[in-house]
Formats: structure tokens, C-alpha cells, sequence
């Protein structure tokens, strides 16, 4: 075989085959007693470590017949090196809300993947879907039939909705302020069509997190971003509050004086917390969950836009509507998406963004075109500029009268 | 065949038709939860029922070999339930106390680390790299093997000062959202795209190239007779999203890609406001297998921060009390040219205020 | 005569020269201060010696005549010395404490309010107005007239939260430097400039014209032959720069023109870093004589202030503390579009956390 | 006379001619009895009380012989209705450092100006000066030539150098880390030529605060601003923190609390300050000035580049210059403003104040011009975005060797 791999040796690679951590080598290896595929993924990965460079193709468009998105073509570009991965074509698959499984699901994918594919999984990818590392054209379609028949179906890809993620949420989390695996569900369901058939001006992601401490990173990675809160006062069980102190926790300085909003007060008897200052960050619930719980009208607050840096700068999303209530069947979110979904299929240019589209028309447009009031909940502060576009003003003559716009 | 006879858009499967029975009956009647021990979550419900959830770090990649060895365990001791979390980790989701211990020596016995559950370091969620992306800078799994052989005895502790999350991207598009972590590993490069004059014209849109480019680099050219583009060198800060767009483009190189080092991001809302991830090392060399370099100052940070840092201080909140000059300072590392932004807000990064600490 | 003859180049008469014989014995020696009643600062050398400082209110813009009155007094009880301060109020330096009181009825007896030391509102400062600019958008003299005038008996306390700072501009150049104020009052334009064809090609250079917009809003363009320009009213956000270097594009305009109150704005680096006032209220009208719109609301975000804030918390301070949504709660103003940046950096001003008062 | 003031009536003006604070009408109207421009004056304010719209032209450029600055031209647009204020040129003289007079040179400007102008001033104008309001162009010579006899300069206007100002500082206070008065001073005779011959891009502004306390507003209004502070430790009289607390100082909240390093300890008997992360906000030294002080080691922080927000937004100064001492001549510091202005002159754009310069060409290559070394000293975070314009890069044949520039 090709320098790189000289009858098949990987010297480099193999010195990843140790090591207390679990090894990608020992996975790859372990796949090529069986595919060969994964010995020329080797080789070629070898051949990379040498080099210092990648050795795959700019991806080419192939997928399954009716869909526009879930598999992502790739080519190597040594192919008379290592043949068995000219074609080396992943799919996205849907994986279970909050990525429940029981074995048996699990095994009929693997099973699957044995016929049609290189052996070779990502549990998960960053969006959340199961990923199937490697595959030809020919045997897209089968593999999706196979998938299909057994219930599940590929995730997104490029400009259409990704694959919506959740956290753990109520499945196991004493914190869940809705229910983020049936949200996650729905709205999956229900943009079916916007998932597999790309129609926007680019990609849009869904992220559910049940609470504030945002377990799946929604607010750096999700165009809509649903962060569990709650509207009333924390619970506290002060009983606990002083047990945890009894324990030794040191509540003055590390719960109190952690908090962001400078709203608690312990003296050394009952934990006092001024909720009209309270920001909701979690802290002193995650510091004491046996004494303090999210209060008991829950619901979520739906933030717009994050995104990596490509190509105006990385984006955290934003609030848009400080408080939701989240119950089946969500239509007021789903409204809501749609709407924005509307303003930005219209107006958005090619691979912009939807935090990216907000920025270039301005918030205040924007709002009044999704038919949203403008709330100080939107700001971190108003404007510092004094650069204003003042639409209203008086005409001639109409100096008693009210404004025109 | 026609589509019709096709099933599609069908979804993923119901959530509910895998979840484990304990889940089913207590869901979102959770009460609190401990840390038995590193790697072991008790969640104790309203109904009294309690889940054992023992996490298990994996390498994300994994043949169907391996999966189906964890089913194995899944099947011997939760009943053929498990799930995965949002950070790639493994959990195996018991009601039977005693099958804790059994569990986790068979778990390492076959290799699986446990751990990164509460004040510890997690998974390190990463990317494709050189295993499946053209646009690398950088391999993404082989140098998190790295960085997590040298740090997997913090992963399975639980004595850190709070988390620290891990993140690897092998380029600027950032597929491991790598913009708001504690430490962050880039894969960068660090020259103009190479135009191949014979393909552009006929795989490139030229009005695309163009408005690709987010410094206007890129200027419509004719090469011998053919449009193509040009790249004012000056302007250009090595994005690839002229690549993306245009595989005529390509930055890859050998010489000069590399790995960049952010730290003290952070997503969650608790105590600090979300933050994004700061400029630490601007470049590391590619030097596989090992990329010692990388492994060393991720760990050097590490120690710093662990050192340092008071109880639930994340790397970002450390770093804000005792200021940037400091953690230069403390880490050794040098403050250069490079630190400075210089992008859209920069004025907004400069230090507008006599807060000095000397 | 030419130039060598004349005196040029001199600069300013040394301080020292106008330094009262207790400053410069005690120069650089001073100790500490206190304030013995409103409007008065002692300050104690570690020579024991003590001067005495009595500030009084000043309308900033003075006849010769009334300065000599003030002279007079310093003649008097000062032995001849004075000086202004950073916001143009007058100060009095004794060095006999049994002037003082004397002092101050006699600079009630002229109508000059003495206060503005310690945890007060001071003078305002502020800027020409239609008294002398051919920029303004409001008067600056009339305006602060009236504002001072509601809020005269604050200006004698010293019994606020903490410093209240309130500055005024009469058009968006900002010659008050209001932008780091705790209340500023700006002028403002809201109609684009009008542009006389006529005069543009006769006094104004059309390329300084055109790059002098930062929205790009005027394009250069042929007016029956001659080279004008014409203004995509679109784009105009009323700064008004055109004007500044084209006297043929006028943006005044009785009708629209007004006032903006922005708050929050520091330049202390006490406790928190200095920071930009933020927008209260987008427009209010000129109403002149009395400016009541503007008197009310000021005097209104003060009151709501002096009656909320913590000690020594400043207004942006304090509005950090209890959060946007319940500063326009507690004052009654409605939250507008405009309140909204949309400008250069307007992203980094939306709420990018789940951090949320209710 | 015009309407706006039928036979010299003022309706409008004359209901600011009461209530408490003093009245700027009290004073045109005072002036306007000995000099009829005021007089006109007046009438010009009335029509525009009534109009709702100022009445002054853009003004035109005149001046001193000699002298590109000091001297704002304006016109009346209504010289038929006020010809009185045809002319109506404002001069400013440059103050003495931190505004300290002796009544006789304040009654011999006083009499200068009876003689030649309208008789009305400010005291002062924003950027410190003597603001004499209002006379005619020819007068401006003859003023001037009085003004210098009596030892009096003009300041600066247009794109110079203006008249550098300065806080009280150790004439009147405790605090001062620098003698503001002669580095002010020493500042303004050094560069008197900058000052009254515009040769730059645009306006830089001087001005000099004692402390971090800033009582000139430096941060927010000058291009250098000159902040005094200190190295070592705050110097704490124990007895003296102990005799605010008995006279009902609360200091663990009102002082410590409001530490924003969250650095100090009071125990009820000794005031602990933990130096090293101390960022020197000056708040517990103002609350207690009789027990704390600043430390010994002192200087001053050098930042640059605020302004007002025409027309890429306001900006606040920035850090330069950590720490520099502050001594005559003060050769550092006015080294480094010569090497600034070489730089900006050179390559600013006309109008483009030194802070927009540095956004435009970028920090770091704006420290290489001027030759100071990138520290962290000067921001508040290093880069959020990874669009680095690396210099340094390995040539094919140098990978052993170090990387070119
Ligand atoms: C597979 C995956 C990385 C992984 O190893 O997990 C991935 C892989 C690619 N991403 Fe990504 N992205 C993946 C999650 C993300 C995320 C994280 C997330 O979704 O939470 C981000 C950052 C969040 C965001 O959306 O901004 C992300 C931001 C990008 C971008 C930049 C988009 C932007 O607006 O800034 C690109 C560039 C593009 O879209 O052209 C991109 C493009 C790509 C492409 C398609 C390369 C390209 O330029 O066409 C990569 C294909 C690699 C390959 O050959 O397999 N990928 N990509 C992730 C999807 C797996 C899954 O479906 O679960
Ligand atoms: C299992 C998982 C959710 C899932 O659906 O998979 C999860 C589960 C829990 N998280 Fe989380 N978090 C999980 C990802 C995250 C993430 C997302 C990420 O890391 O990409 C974050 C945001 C991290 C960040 O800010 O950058 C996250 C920020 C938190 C926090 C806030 C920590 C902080 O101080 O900032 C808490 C509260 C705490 O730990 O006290 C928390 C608390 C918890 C609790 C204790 C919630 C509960 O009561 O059950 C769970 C166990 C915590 C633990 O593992 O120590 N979880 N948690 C994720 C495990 C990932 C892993 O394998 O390590
Ligand atoms: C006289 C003057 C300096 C001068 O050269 O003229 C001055 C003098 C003093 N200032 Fe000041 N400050 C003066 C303008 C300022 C300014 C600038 C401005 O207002 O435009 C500021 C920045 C204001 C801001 O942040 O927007 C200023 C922020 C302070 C502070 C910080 C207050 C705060 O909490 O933010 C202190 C400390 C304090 O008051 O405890 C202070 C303290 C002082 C002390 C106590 C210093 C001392 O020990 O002598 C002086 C008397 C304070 C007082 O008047 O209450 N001085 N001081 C200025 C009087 C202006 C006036 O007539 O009201
Ligand atoms: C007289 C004064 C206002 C006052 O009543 O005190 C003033 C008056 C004018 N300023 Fe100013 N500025 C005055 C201090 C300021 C300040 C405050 C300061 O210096 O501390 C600022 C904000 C700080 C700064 O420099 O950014 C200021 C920012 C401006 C600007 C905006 C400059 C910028 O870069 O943003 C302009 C517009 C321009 O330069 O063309 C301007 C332009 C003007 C002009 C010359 C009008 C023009 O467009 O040509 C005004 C002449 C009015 C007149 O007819 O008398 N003036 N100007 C102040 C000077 C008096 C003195 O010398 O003491
Ligand atoms: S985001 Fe909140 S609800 Fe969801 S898993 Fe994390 S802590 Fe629990
Ligand atoms: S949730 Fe956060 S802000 Fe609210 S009281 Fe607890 S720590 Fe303070
Ligand atoms: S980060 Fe870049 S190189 Fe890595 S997978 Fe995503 S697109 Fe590919
Ligand atoms: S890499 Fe980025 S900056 Fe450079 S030319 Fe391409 S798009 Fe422009
Ligand atoms: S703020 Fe505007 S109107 Fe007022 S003096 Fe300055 S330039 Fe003239
Ligand atoms: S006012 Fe400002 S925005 Fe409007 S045209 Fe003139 S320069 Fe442009
Ligand atoms: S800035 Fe500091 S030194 Fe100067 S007067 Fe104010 S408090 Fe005193
Ligand atoms: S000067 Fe400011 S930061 Fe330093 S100890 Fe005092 S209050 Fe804290």
C-alpha cells in the first residue's frame, strides 16, 4: 500500500492505541477486522498524521430520493491510495429525545449500519444525531429504507431545520420548568417538511433546555433557544437550608455570596431571597437541591440567534419573549416560529443567519415585522447611541395634532 | 420504487418508548439528586424511587462492536436501557443500588473511565477533524485522546472548584460550538486560500466568493481569459468561508495550520451571565500524534484554575477577579499582538476604565 | 505691525501666580476633608492648617458685571482669590471659619444657590444652544434653567443616594460630553437634512459631503447640471455630520427638532467602571420658555432614584441592581422601538442570558 | 424692532428672569444695558423662543494673526431684525490650570472684554477655557493684542491641540497622585504651537484627573486622559476605620459591599484589603477619607481615544499605559503623545479623532507604530473572535527553524 501505511502499518496511530482514555484508534481498528473500508480510513488517517493535512474532498450533494438533507457526501482525494473510501458519505439520524435508548433500538441501527455501512458510528454529533460514519451512494437509499422500516429517519443538514436536541429535563431532572423531551418531539413532528427539504435561507436549530443552567448549550448553538424559568418565588424548605449548613456548607459566602442579583440574606436561621431581584441564574437551587426548588409557575423564555463565528462573529441568542408557557400542543411557539420563519424566507440574504438577519434589519424592525411588542426584557440595556431612526414626526399643519408615521 | 410507497418524515422514534420504567413513573416528579460517588448521580423521586445514573466517558467515535458491548451491560444491569448525554458521555441507568459497584469495575475492566459528573471535567465535546471533514485544521479525535489521557483522573474526581467544560473544533466554523467554553481548542489557519485559477471558473459561483468574504479580501479577476477572483493577502484573516463556499479555495496547509487555545467561556445562567471563550494561545504546531504542545498548556491551565479558582468559580469567573494580566501571569503564557481584537467590536474588548490591579 | 512684534505663544498665566497662599503652603499636603454643612468642604493639611470651600451655583454664562460682584466678595472674604470648578460652579476659599456663614447670606442675598458638594445634584453642564450655535437643536441656557430650577433644593442638599450627574448638548456633536452622564438631556434632529442645490456646489465639497454619513445615505447626484447631492431619507438617522461639513444641508427644523433624556452614565471608576448614558426617552418636545416635558420627566427619574437607590448608588448603578424592566416600570415610561439599538454594535446590547427579573 | 420682540419686548425670556437658580436672561439683560449686541442678543434668543429654531449661520473662519484657532465666527441669519449681532465671534482664552484666579486678572479680562466685546462670558466652556461671547471681527486683533500683554493666551479650536484642563488635585486635594496643575501646565506651554497652529486630523484633547475618581470627566472626553493611581498598598489608620464604624458607618455593607473587587474583610475590629486584586475604584478611600488612603507608589494611568459620538459612536478612553510615574519635564509621556500624533497625522483621515484611528487600523498595529508593547493591561478580555491576521508562518524548507515574520 501507499507511504503512509507501508503494508498496511499505522506506527502513528498505533501510539493512540493506548492510554486511559478510550481510544478512536482501537474503535477504527476494531471495525477493519471486519470492513475494509475503515483499514483504508486508517490508512488514509495515517497518511494525515504524517503530513499534517486532511486528505477528503469538498463534500459533493448526494442523499436519499425526496429529502434535501441528512447525508453528508465525502470523497478522499487519494482514492489509488485507498479506494475502499472514495465514497465515505455520512447520515444523520434522528436519534430519541434527550438520547434515550433501550438496547434493542440500539442493536437494529448497529445491525443496519453492518449491511450497509463502514461499522463506524459518532454517538453523537454536536447537533444530537446518532452520526453513521461512512457509507457509498449506492447504499444510502437501502440504508434508509432499513431505517424507516424499524422508526427512525434521518436528521437535517444544510439550509432547512436541524435536528431539534433536549436536555434530560423531567425524564430525570428534579429542575425541568417544562417538558423539554415532548417539546423536543413536537416540534420535530410538526416541521417535518422544514427538516428534510431545505427552503431557508440557512441552516435553523432548535435547542430545549428545561432550565436556566442550560444543559445542552442552547444559548450558544440554537437560532431558537428555549431556556426553562419560572415567574414566582423559589421554593425553600429552610429546614434543609440549615441541615445543608449543619453539613458545613458555607452558605454566607459561597450560596449568598455567589448570588449574581446580591439577593439573599442567611442569618444563620432562615435563608431570606428578595424574588423581584432574584435573576433566576440557578445558583443557589444547584448549590442546595434538597432545600430549594424552581418556583411553581414554570415556563420558558424563548431566546433568537447564536451561532458560531461564520462569518459576522459568534452570536449568544437573545431574549424575545421573557416568559412562555410551554403545554402541548405549543402552538403559540410554533406560531411564533413560523412567523419569524416568514420575515427572514423573505428578506434573508443566502447563508445568513436568522441572529445575523435581526442584526442587518434591526431588532425594532424585525419585531414589528413578527408582530412582537418591544419589551425591556429584550435588552441587557437600551440604546447608547444617539443614532436613532425617528419614524414618527409632524407634518405642516398638524402641530396640535399627534404624531404621523 | 415511487415514493409514495416510501415511508418518510416519520420522525424519530416517541421518547417515550425508551425510557426505562423508573423514568416513566417518576417523570417530573424528581425531587433532588446526590453524588454518591465520582461518576454516580442519585436521583431520589416525590414516589421515593431512586435512579442510579453511572456516567462512563466514550470516545464518540465507536464501532457497532463497542455499542453493542455496552448494550450488553445495558441488558445485564438496567434492563436494557441507557442513554447518552449532551456532552457524548455513557449512562447506565440502574434501580438496583447494588449493581453500582459490579457495573463499574466491568465497565473498567473493558476501558470505560467513570466519571465527570458533578465538579469535575466532562467529555471534551469535539468535531470531525481529519476522520471525515474536508475544512480541518486540525485532527478533532486524536488530539482530545490526547488531552483526555493526561486529564482522565480529573475526569473521574470530583474535587474540582467547579465544572470545566472542554471543547474541540477543528476549524472556525466551530461544529463543536466551541465559542463559550472554559478551554477551548481551535484548529486555525494561518494563510490566504490558494486559488486554482482552472477551477474556479467552472465549481464557483464568483458573486458567492465575493460576498464571502467577511473583510472583502476577495476581488472578481480575470485569469488567461477566464473569470476567477483575487485575494487581497492583507485583509485576509484565514476564515475558509471562501471555502466553504468555493472548493477552489482551499487553506489547508501543512506548514501553517495549527491549533489556537480560547479559555473561560461558559453557557449555563448560573451565577455569571453566558460568556464567550477568550484568546489564551494564539497558535500550537499540528504535531501528531501527541500535539504535546497542546496537552501541555491545556493542562498547565487546568492547574492554574484548580489551583486557584474559589469553590463554583468557572474558568471565566476565576479569570474576572483576579483580571487578565494575572492569568497571563499565573499561566506563563505570553500576551501578544494577536490578544488584541481587531474585528468588528473591538474597541469594546480594550480596558475603558482605571481598574487596575498591580 | 508683524508678528514678531506681537506676543504670541505665551499660553496660559502659571497657577501659581493664582494660588492662594494656604494652597501653596499646603500643596500636595492635604489630609483629608469633611463637610460641615451643604455647599461646604473643609479641607485639613497635615499642617493642621484648614480651608474652607464654599460652592455656589453659577448660570455659567456671566455679565463682566456680575463677575466683578463675585470678585468683590472674594475681595472680601477671600483675600482676593476664587476659582470655578469642573462644572462651572463658583467656589469661595476661606480661611476664616467665621466668614463663612457671613459669606453664604450675602451670595443668598444675590440669588446664588450655595450646595452642590457631597451626595447632591450639581450644576449642570452644558453647552451654547440657540445663544450661540448654529447646530443646536434646542437651546442649552433655557433648558437648564428650568431644570434647575425644580431641582434647586437638591442642589442645596446632600442628602441623595449618592451623585447625581446631569448634562446637556443641544445637538448630537455633544459638547457637554453628556454621553457618561447619570441624566442626559440631548437635542435632536428627526427629519433628514434639507439640501439647497443651490449653495452645495458653491460651498460644499461633495466627496468630504458624501463620506461624512455614516449610514452612506448621500449619494453625489447631477441637480439641473450642477454637482448636489441627494439623501436617501431612508438611511438618515439625523446626525447631522453632513451638516457640519455642508452649511447647505440644514437639518433644523421647528417642528421636529426636540429633546432625548438618556441615564445611567458615570466617569468615576468609584465602584463600578465608568459607563455610557442609555436612552430614557426618545423625544420630547421643545416647548419654550419652560420646557415642562423635560422638567417633569427629569425631575420624575430623579425622585423615583432618590427614593430607591442604595447609598452611594449611583443612577446607572442602581438601574443595574433592580434591572431595565423595573426602571421603566417605577418611572412610567413606555419602552419604544427606539430604545432598541440598532446600531453598529447593537447585538451586544440585546439580553444575551436567561437572567430574568420578574 | 421685529417681531420676536415688538419694541424690545422679550414675553418668552422674561419668565426665566425668576425662580431660584440664577438666570441667564438676569445677565444678557444686565449686559444689555451698557451694550446694545446684547440687546440684540436678546431679541435673537426671543424670536428663536418663539420660532422654536436657533439663528445663527454656520459659521466662517476667522481668527487671530497667526493663529489657526481659538476663535468661532457666527453670524446672525436675521441681520435686518438684529444687526447688532451682524459679528457675534466667541474668543477662548485659555484658563488657569484648574480654574484658581485672583479677582485682579478676573476684573482685568473683565475690562479687556467691556472694551471690546459684548460684555458676556462663560465661565467656563465645556473644554475648560474663558468663553468671551460675542464681538465684532474686527476686534478680535485688538483683543488679542490686550489679552497677551496682561499675560493671557487664547486656547484652542479646530484640528489642534485645545487647552488642556486639569482637576483640583493637590491644590485642594487629599487624593492626587500627580500634580495635575503643572502637568497640565507644563503640557500646554511644551506644545503651544500644536495648540494654536491646527495640523492634525482632527481635535486632541488633553485633560488631567488626580485620581481614579476623575473629577475633569477625562475618561469620557479627551483623547489622552491622564488618570492618577497607585502600585502599592492603600494605607489604612486602623483607629480611624474603627471611629467611622462607631459613628455608625455601616462597612461591611456600604464599604466593603460595595468593593467591586470584593477584596476587603472588616471584622468589626481591623479592615483587611487584599492589594493585589484591589483594581484601585478609590470607593472605600472616598467613603472612609480620614482612615484610607492611596498608597505612596504613584503615577498615572495613561488611556486614549474618548469622544463624543459623531460619528462612529462615543468612546471612552482606553488603557495605553498601565503606569507611568509623573515627574517633570514629563519627557515620557510627552514623547508619547509626539509619537501618537506622527503616527495619526500621518495616516489619519481628515476628522478622524485618534480613538477612531486606532479602530481602524487595529490596536496592535497601532502599538507597533508608536513603539509601545501589546499588555494585558490594555483590555478588559483578550479576542472573542478567531479572526486573526497572524503575521508569522513557516516558508516551505524553514520548518526546523523559527517562523519568518
Ligand atoms: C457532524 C458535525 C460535527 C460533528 O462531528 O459532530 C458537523 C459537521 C459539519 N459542519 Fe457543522 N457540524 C455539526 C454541528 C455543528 C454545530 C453544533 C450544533 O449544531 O449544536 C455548529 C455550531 C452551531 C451553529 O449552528 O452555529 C456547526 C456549525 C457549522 C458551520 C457554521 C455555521 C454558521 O452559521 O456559523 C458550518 C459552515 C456551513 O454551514 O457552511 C458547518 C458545516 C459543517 C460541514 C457540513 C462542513 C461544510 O462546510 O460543509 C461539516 C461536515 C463534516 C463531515 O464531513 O462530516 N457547521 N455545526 C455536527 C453535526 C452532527 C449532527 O447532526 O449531530
Ligand atoms: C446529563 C446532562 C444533561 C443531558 O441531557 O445530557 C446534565 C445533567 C445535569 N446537569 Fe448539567 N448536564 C449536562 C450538560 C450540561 C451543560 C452542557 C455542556 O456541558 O455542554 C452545561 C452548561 C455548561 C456550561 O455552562 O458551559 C451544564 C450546566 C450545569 C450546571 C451549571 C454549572 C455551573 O456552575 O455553571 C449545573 C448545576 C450544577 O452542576 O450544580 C448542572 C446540573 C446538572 C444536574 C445536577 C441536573 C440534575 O439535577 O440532574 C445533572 C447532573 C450534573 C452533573 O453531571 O454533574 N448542569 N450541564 C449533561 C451531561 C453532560 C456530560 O456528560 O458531562
Ligand atoms: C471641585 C471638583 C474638581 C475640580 O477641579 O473642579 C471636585 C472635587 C471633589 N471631588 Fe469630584 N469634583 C469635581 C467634579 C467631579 C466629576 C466630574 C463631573 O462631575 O463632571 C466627577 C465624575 C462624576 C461622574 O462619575 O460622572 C467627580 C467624581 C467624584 C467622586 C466619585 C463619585 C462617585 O461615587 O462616583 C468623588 C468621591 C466622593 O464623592 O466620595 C469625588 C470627590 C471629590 C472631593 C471630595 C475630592 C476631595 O477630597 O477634595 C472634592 C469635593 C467633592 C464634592 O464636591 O462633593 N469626586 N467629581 C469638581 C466639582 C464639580 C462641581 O462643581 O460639582
Ligand atoms: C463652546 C463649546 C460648548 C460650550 O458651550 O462650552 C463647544 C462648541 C462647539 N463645538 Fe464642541 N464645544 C465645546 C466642547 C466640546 C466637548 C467637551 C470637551 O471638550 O470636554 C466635546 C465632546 C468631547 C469630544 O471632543 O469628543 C465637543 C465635541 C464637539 C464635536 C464632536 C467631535 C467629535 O469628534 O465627536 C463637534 C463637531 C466638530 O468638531 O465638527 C464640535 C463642534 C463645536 C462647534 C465648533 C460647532 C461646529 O460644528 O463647528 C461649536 C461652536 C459653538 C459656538 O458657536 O460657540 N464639538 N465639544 C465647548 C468649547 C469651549 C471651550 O473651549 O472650553
Ligand atoms: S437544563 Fe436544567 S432541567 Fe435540564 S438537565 Fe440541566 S439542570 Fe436539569
Ligand atoms: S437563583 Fe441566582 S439570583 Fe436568584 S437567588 Fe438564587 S443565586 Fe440569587
Ligand atoms: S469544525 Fe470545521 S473541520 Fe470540523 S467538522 Fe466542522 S466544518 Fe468540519
Ligand atoms: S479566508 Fe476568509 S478572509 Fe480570507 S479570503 Fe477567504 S473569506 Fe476572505
Ligand atoms: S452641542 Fe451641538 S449645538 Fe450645542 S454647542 Fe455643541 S455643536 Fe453647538
Ligand atoms: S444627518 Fe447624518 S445620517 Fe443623515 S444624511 Fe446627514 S450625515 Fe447622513
Ligand atoms: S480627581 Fe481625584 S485628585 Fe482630582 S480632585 Fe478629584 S478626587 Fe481629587
Ligand atoms: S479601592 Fe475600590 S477596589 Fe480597592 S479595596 Fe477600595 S473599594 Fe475595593
Amino acid at each position: 500500500m501507499a507511504d503512509g501505511n507501508p503494508n498496511g502499518k499505522t506506527p502513528k496511530l498505533d501510539q493512540l492505541d493506548k492510554g486511559p482514555w478510550p481510544s478512536f484508534v482501537r474503535e477504527i481498528k476494531r471495525a477493519a477486522e471486519h470492513n475494509p473500508m475503515c483499514k483504508d480510513l486508517l490508512g488514509q488517517l495515517e497518511l494525515s498524521y504524517e503530513e499534517n493535512i486532511g486528505h477528503w474532498k469538498h463534500g459533493g450533494i448526494v442523499g436519499v430520493f425526496g429529502y434535501g438533507g441528512g447525508v453528508i457526501g465525502r470523497y478522499t482525494d487519494v482514492p489509488d491510495k485507498f479506494p475502499e473510501v472514495a465514497h465515505f458519505h455520512t447520515m444523520r439520524i434522528n436519534m430519541p429525545a434527550a438520547w434515550f435508548y433501550t438496547t434493542e433500538s440500539l442493536r437494529t441501527i448497529c445491525d443496519i449500519w453492518e449491511r450497509h455501512g463502514s461499522g463506524l458510528t459518532n454517538m453523537h454529533g454536536s447537533t444530537g444525531d446518532i452520526i453513521l460514519l461512512g457509507t457509498r451512494t449506492e447504499e444510502l437509499e437501502p440504508t434508509f429504507e432499513e431505517l424507516t422500516k424499524e422508526g427512525f429517519d434521518l436528521g437535517g443538514s444544510g439550509s432547512d431545520v436541524r435536528t431539534p436536541s433536549c436536555c434530560v429535563g423531567p425524564a430525570r431532572c428534579e429542575w425541568a420548568c417544562y417538558d423539554t423531551l415532548d417539546l423536543c418531539y413536537d416540534l420535530t413532528m410538526e416541521f417535518q417538511d422544514e427538516l428534510h427539504r431545505p427552503a431557508f435561507p440557512y441552516k435553523f436549530k432548535f435547542k430545549c433546555a428545561g432550565c436556566p443552567n442550560d444543559c445542552v448549550a442552547s444559548v450558544a448553538r440554537a437560532d431558537m433557544s428555549i431556556i426553562g424559568t419560572w415567574k414566582d418565588d423559589i421554593q425553600i424548605d429552610q429546614a434543609a437550608v440549615k441541615e445543608y449548613a449543619e453539613q458545613g456548607l458555607n452558605i454566607e459566602r459561597d450560596v449568598c455570596g455567589n448570588c449574581p442579583a446580591k439577593c439573599m440574606e442567611w442569618d444563620g436561621n432562615t435563608l431570606d431571597i428578595d424574588n423581584k431581584t432574584c435573576v433566576r441564574c440557578m445558583h443557589c437551587i444547584n448549590a442546595m437541591p434538597k432545600a430549594l426548588r424552581p418556583g411553581k409557575e414554570r415556563g420558558a423564555c424563548i431566546m433568537l440567534g447564536s451561532k458560531a463565528p461564520i462569518v459576522e462573529g459568534a452570536q449568544l441568542s437573545s431574549v424575545i419573549i421573557p416568559f412562555m408557557k410551554m403545554e402541548p400542543p405549543y402552538q403559540e411557539i410554533k406560531d411564533l416560529a413560523e412567523r419569524i420563519w416568514d420575515v427572514w424566507s423573505e428578506d434573508g440574504k443566502s447563508r445568513e443567519r436568522v441572529g445575523e438577519f435581526i442584526q442587518r434589519v434591526g431588532m425594532g424592525n424585525f419585531l414589528e415585522a413578527i408582530e412582537v411588542e418591544p419589551s425591556p426584557y429584550m435588552v441587557a440595556h437600551p440604546r447608547e447611541n444617539p443614532y436613532i431612526f425617528y419614524e414618527e414626526y409632524f407634518e405642516e399643519g398638524d402641530e396640535d395634532e399627534d404624531e404621523d408615521e | 420504487m415511487s415514493p409514495t410507497e416510501r415511508l418518510t418524515d416519520i420522525g424519530p422514534p416517541h421518547y417515550q418508548k425508551h425510557l426505562p420504567p423508573i423514568v416513566k413513573e417518576n417523570y417530573g416528579k424528581w425531587l433532588y439528586h446526590e453524588i454518591p460517588r465520582p461518576g454516580v448521580l442519585v436521583h431520589t423521586a416525590e414516589s421515593g424511587d431512586k435512579l442510579y445514573s453511572v456516567r462512563a466517558g466514550s470516545p464518540r467515535l465507536m464501532s457497532i462492536y463497542t455499542i453493542r458491548d455496552i448494550c450488553d451491560l445495558a441488558d445485564k444491569y438496567c434492563d436494557g436501557y441507557l442513554r447518552f448525554t449532551s456532552r457524548n458521555n455513557i449512562e447506565f441507568l440502574l434501580t438496583d443500588e447494588s449493581k453500582i459497584n459490579p457495573l463499574i469495575e466491568e465497565l473498567e475492566k473493558m476501558d470505560f473511565p467513570v466519571g465527570g459528573v458533578g465538579n469535575t471535567i466532562s467529555n471534551i465535546v469535539h468535531t470531525q477533524g481529519w476522520i471525515h471533514c474536508h475544512s480541518a485544521a486540525t485532527d478533532a479525535s486524536g488530539v482530545v485522546k490526547n488531552v483526555m489521557d493526561a486529564l482522565c483522573d480529573k475526569f473521574k474526581s470530583t474535587d474540582l472548584p467547579g465544572k470545566l467544560r472542554i471543547a474541540l473544533a477543528c476549524c472556525l466554523n466551530m461544529c463543536g460550538a466551541v465559542h463559550c467554553s472554559d478551554i477551548a481548542i481551535l484548529g486555525i489557519h494561518r494563510r490566504p486560500p490558494k486559488v486554482d485559477h482552472t477551477r474556479v471558473p467552472s465549481i464557483c459561483e464568483i458573486p458567492t466568493v465575493v460576498s464571502a468574504c467577511p473583510t472583502a479580501a476577495i476581488r472578481p479577476e480575470q485569469v488567461d481569459g477566464k473569470q476567477s477572483v483575487s485575494v487581497n493577502e492583507d485583509l485576509c484573516m484565514f476564515c475558509a468561508n471562501c471555502y466553504t463556499v468555493c472548493p477552489a479555495m482551499t487553506l489547508n496547509d501543512p506548514l501553517n495550520d495549527g491549533v489556537s487555545i480560547w479559555v473561560g467561556g461558559k453557557v449555563s445562567n448560573a451565577r455569571h451571565e453566558p460568556m464567550f471563550s477568550k484568546l489564551a494561545v494564539p497558535f500550537l504546531p499540528n504535531n501528531p500524534p501527541m500535539w504535546p504542545e497542546v496537552v501541555e498548556t491545556v493542562t498547565k491551565i487546568v492547574e492554574v484554575w484548580a489551583a486557584n479558582a474559589r469553590k463554583y468559580e468557572r474558568m471565566g469567573e476565576w479569570i474576572e477577579r483576579i483580571g487578565w494580566p494575572r492569568f497571563f501571569e499565573l499561566t506563563g503564557i505570553e500576551f501578544q499582538k494577536e490578544h488584541i481584537d481587531d474585528f468588528k467590536y473591538a474597541g469594546l474588548s480594550f480596558k475603558r476604565s482605571a481598574h487596575l490591579r498591580f
